[in-house]
């Protein structure tokens, strides 16, 4: 599943898109020191194919509903974890700009939970561990299952930590997990599958699709330590960034602009109580943390029934008339363009 | 047999990013016509064919195979009828062995074992490629494979052929073959292709496409006749006839 | 199958309106790629709760789509197909969160309604902006710009390589499916046994490719480099255009804008 | 000029599973020969053409282009020196516009910028297509396609060009104004095709390849009068030289 970018806030949106950005700086140097320059162009060739082998599905068996391959562990396994990652969030690129499969802002998110997992956690310390060098079909199966099932596990759960620390949605945590991790142990399940079923089938064609990355990567492998500190970094980056941007400024770009025009006060205290508030909660990680309203209330001491009453009431004449003044302005320039075109 | 009619009434295929595929076109073929259909890069003949076993679906227009209308009801029975053979056969060969992807189809038909591998057997051997059989398809060149994709579509025994471009990558032994077992094929064949001597051996009837839109409809022989017509579609005589002193008394300079 | 189509057609379509020749095609693509990511950033960083001074920002959609031609009803259609997903991930916040939040007249409103609302609203302005983006950029402008904001090199030029073989694969991919269909009858030949040797074949197909084209590469003489003609020259129209709409984007973002508006109306009736 | 020699010699290579693909091969060609290659499917033409420019190693046999066998090391020189026009355009078409696609090679050359669209623009006007210069590949017709795959070679001005099927898939038009473009490309040409029309146009020798084994090899005008040859390697003349279907409809037999 992908995070969308209405369910996240910018700290952790932009906490994961430097995580991501710093894995794929170091991915990129590791390919290049591979000095494989056939991998180039057999990366971005590889990407179409995901893309083209999603849009295929089948149909699985006594449930009628249809499955496709999900592509990042079949790329851990054909070009290595680092090229394979590089991919990966290159497809996720396509899809959050074409697709809106995620968004903009998600994306840092969407690579790490989509992208770190299956090739630096599934492929590695799994699928490798268990097929080694000695390929069979049983080993393949049983590497791709578990490494598809783990993988996917693990990046269920990135999903619901990301949407729980931006606090936009008002799931519980228990109920989110509840509800995401039997989910995707079904996907990993069928993804496992066809991956072990697609990887056996080049392997017997042909052989050589396997040992490409075995013969040029000089050590494919980051170690279950280095895997830990990635993700510990990752953790505590956005958990830290999180609580101290929110203990600290309650609002991000409220405070910047705050810094740059040394203004005081900025009017929307409530705003920024709330928000407090939240934060504070959301990264406490307590399992019920859903903020109840009146408790924010509570504790705002200036903000009573009646002008909140006052400011829906013109807030909804307001913004439905801003929105008639953008449709008019959007129409206008629609008539003009027209014209002049 | 009103059963193997093929009839296209104002056909319009416009493509998703509005691209008109084909515009308007009207045709009738009846019972065990040969039918070419012809026209440059680009001119929608893909694209009409398509339409003939329900892959597209007209933007207007309709299409009419046998006694329905083509109709998601009436898609099932369509496509038993009509053996499509694509333009590129890596397309078309997915399973993995060429016995295994001729079997498909009668498989999927639901007939028993020994027809299947009776029809396999057949097709197999009508192509030319029996000993290709546990081949897998990659491993095959150019030729081959099209001779495979060909044998997938006769183990269906369709009641009507459609090719595209059925001769390009086969060596002109290969193309005399397609000739024979297409001259044999009694029922309805409908043909588009750039080979314009295949044309003429094979097809009695040929349709002009030029910018999706048919620009003439007609006996084989008149239609290469017209050099003018030909010209204007970017195409030219057969090369037989080109130097055919009766065709064309003038050669080209 | 009918998806499958889609998915293939849809980028197609956005990639054709990149080819398009509005004042906004031609600004540098860093430019644009800044805005939007402003824009996406101010959305996103208001509290659950907010709706109002979300609504200023559906300027920008306004503005930008009759500029750049981008057809609406493409775009409601797109959206429409996505909002099912939209509604999937907000509509947990009614459910749990039912404490009343405001009034209108007598009615209570939880404030799970407004987050709701609040991120069906976000939701549309972010995948807007994105569309847009791609739109009036094109996906190898959007990579252009990436190389320039020192993206490393390898990442730029296989993503670049990606989206150009998107193209010939899935209209591979497209024309297998279909061919696997037709001889299918129904359910029975898409079981996975077909799917795998088909994807099976795709996958050694694209191997191959990639293969040929390492070679068409290395034949005229690549040795690990990649240059592109593309003079990137940021233009006075591009500094006002981009400074312009984050100013604007900070003034919605500081100011409750229909707030302001809606006093000054009510304000004026009472 | 010994430069733009190609000699093959006692050539063999066996695909990885065992297929011959061709066996004791030995072809000499010299400077400003148009050759073209010919044969039934499945004889091994592709697999020649990928020796010249080092796709695949020779299993026994050697390789030489100009004064240097083909080595490791010398493989960057032949490569600038041999300009290999693929069967599919999209694998040689990988950038995101046709200029930077043409441009790519003479760049990777270290020419200064100017050299460079100066070479771009000659090679794009030659093959008709500058107005397609800033369009992306995939917009490209296949025609179009073809004609910016062989401006991709072209412009890195190689002194041998090779091509495998270059007509396939081309309208009639189209065609022919390939076949008027590599008239006027004076260097070595070589070219594996089923065309036998455009070799006796454009060839003045002709090898044919049968079973991965060379049968022929002279002078494209006799060798298309040995009908029993053509016959055994499962050829037939250029229909420009056979009789005209329309007026005699009976094919010899
Ligand atoms: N998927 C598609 N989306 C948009 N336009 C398309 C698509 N497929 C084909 N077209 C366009 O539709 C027109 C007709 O294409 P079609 O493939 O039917 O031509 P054709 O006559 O078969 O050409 P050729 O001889 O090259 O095979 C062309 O202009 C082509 O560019
Ligand atoms: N990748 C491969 N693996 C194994 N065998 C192969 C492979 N490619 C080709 N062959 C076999 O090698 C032989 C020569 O193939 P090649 O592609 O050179 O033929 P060709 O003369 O180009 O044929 P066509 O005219 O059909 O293109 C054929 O028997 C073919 O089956
Ligand atoms: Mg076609
Ligand atoms: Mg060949």
């Amino acid at each position: 599943m992908h995070m969308a970018d209405a369910l996240i806030s910018p700290a952790v949106g932009g906490a994961m898109w430097a995580v991501s950005a710093g894995l794929i700086g170091y991915c990129s140097k590791k390919v290049k020191e591979d000095l494989d320059e056939r991998k180039v162009p057999l990366m971005g060739v590889m990407g179409a194919f995901i893309f083209a082998a999603q849009m295929i599905n089948f149909t699985i068996p006594a449930t009628g509903s249809s499955g496709h391959l999900g592509g990042g562990l079949i790329l851990a396994i054909l070009l290595g974890p680092y090229a394979a990652f590089l991919v990966i969030s290159s497809v996720l690129v396509v899809q959050a700009l074409f697709f809106a499969d995620g968004g903009l802002l998600a994306l840092g998110c969407n690579i790490f939970n989509l992208g770190f997992f299956p090739a630096f956690v599934a492929y590695p310390l799994i699928y490798k561990k268990i097929v080694k060098d000695s390929a069979s079909p049983g080993r393949i199966l049983t590497g791709s299952l578990l490494a598809a099932i783990i993988g996917l596990q693990l990046g269920a759960f990135g999903v619901v930590l990301e949407t729980l620390c931006s606090g936009i949605t008002s799931l519980p945590f228990t109920t989110f997990v509840a509800l995401m991790q039997p989910i995707h142990l079904g996907i990993g399940i069928v993804e496992g599958l066809v991956t072990a079923a697609v990887v056996s089938f080049v392997w017997k064609a042909n052989p050589e699709i396997l040992d490409l990355k075995a013969s040029t990567a000089p050590s494919p492998i980051m170690h279950a330590r280095q895997v830990a500190i990635v993700l510990l970094v990752a953790a505590a980056f956005t958990g830290g960034f999180v609580s101290w941007f929110a203990s600290e400024h309650p609002d991000g770009l409220e405070w910047a602009i705050e810094k740059v025009t040394g203004k005081e006060e900025l009017e929307n205290a409530y705003n920024i109580q709330d928000a407090l508030a939240q934060l504070q909660e959301k990264s406490a990680f307590l399992p019920d943390y859903s903020l109840k309203v009146s408790e924010a209330a509570a504790a705002q001491p200036g903000q009573d029934q009646d002008p909140r009453l006052g400011t829906s009431v013109s807030g909804i004449v307001g913004g439905f008339f801003t929105l008639c003044l953008a449709v008019l302005v959007g129409f206008a320039l629609k008539k003009r363009s027209a014209g002049s075109w | 047999m009103s059963h193997h009619i093929v009839e296209l009434k104002n056909l319009t295929y416009v493509y998703p990013d509005g691209t008109t595929g084909i515009c308007d076109a009207s045709v009738r073929i009846t019972h065990g016509e040969s039918v070419a259909i012809i026209g440059p890069n680009g001119a929608g003949k893909s694209t009409l064919l398509l339409h003939l076993n329900g892959f597209l679906w007209p933007s207007s227009g309709s299409v009419r195979i046998g006694d329905a209308p083509l109709t998601k009801e009436t898609i099932r029975d369509v496509r038993r009828t009509v053996g499509m053979v694509f333009q590129d056969p890596d397309d078309q060969l997915f399973m993995p062995t060429i016995h295994d992807d001729v079997a498909f189809g009668p498989y999927n038909l639901g007939l028993p074992n020994e027809e299947v591998e009776e029809r396999v057997n057949s097709a197999l051997s009508r192509m030319g490629i029996m000993h290709l059989k546990d081949k897998p398809p990659y491993r095959l060149s150019a030729g081959e494979k099209r001779r495979a994709a060909i044998a997938t579509v006769l183990s269906m025994m369709p009641d009507i052929l459609v090719m595209d471009e059925p001769s390009t990558g086969l060596d002109p032994f290969g193309r005399r073959q397609l000739i024979g077992i297409l001259k044999e094929f009694t029922h309805t064949k409908i043909i588009a292709t750039h080979d314009l001597d295949l044309v003429a051996d094979l097809c009695e009837r040929a349709i002009i496409i030029h910018d999706g839109r048919i620009k003439a409809d007609g006996p084989t022989a008149d239609i290469f006749r017209d050099e003018a017509l030909l010209h204007e579609c970017g195409l030219e005589k057969p090369f037989s006839m080109q130097s055919c002193p009766i065709c064309s008394p003038v050669p080209k300079p | 199958m009918a998806d499958i189509a889609r998915s293939f057609n849809d980028l197609n379509f956005l990639d054709h309106l990149s080819t398009g020749n509005s004042f906004l095609h031609r600004l540098d693509p860093r430019v644009k790629l800044l805005t939007v990511m402003g824009f996406i950033f101010a959305v996103v960083s208001f509290p659950r709760y907010e709706i109002s001074s979300l609504l200023p920002f559906f300027f920008f959609p306004a503005v930008m789509i009759p500029l750049a031609n981008i057809p609406v009803r493409y775009l409601m259609r797109k959206y429409l197909f996505l909002l099912p997903f939209a509604v999937l991930i907000g509509i947990f916040n009614p459910i749990f969160d039912r404490e009343p939040f405001a009034f209108i007249g007598p009615l209570a409103v939880s404030g799970g309604m407004i987050s709701f609302l609040s991120i069906l609203i976000r939701f549309t302005l972010t995948i807007l902006a994105a569309f847009i983006l791609v739109a009036v950029t094109g996906f190898n402008g959007i990579c252009l710009a990436l190389k320039r904001f020192k993206v490393p090199e390898v990442f730029c030029v296989q993503l670049m390589m990606l989206y150009r073989y998107i193209f010939v694969l899935s209209s591979e991919a497209v024309k297998m499916a279909r061919a696997r269909e037709l001889r299918s009858f129904g359910r029975k030949g898409q079981g996975i046994k077909p799917y795998v040797s088909l994807i099976g074949h795709l996958l050694l197909r694209t191997w191959d490719r990639a293969r040929r084209v390492h070679t068409a590469m290395l034949s005229r003489g690549f040795h690990g480099k990649f240059y592109m003609r593309r003079p990137l020259a940021l233009k006075a129209s591009d500094v006002i255009f981009c400074l312009a709409w984050l100013f604007l984007f900070i003034v919605f973002r500081l100011y409750d804008i229909p707030a302001v508006i809606g006093e000054i109306l009510t304000g004026a009736v009472a």
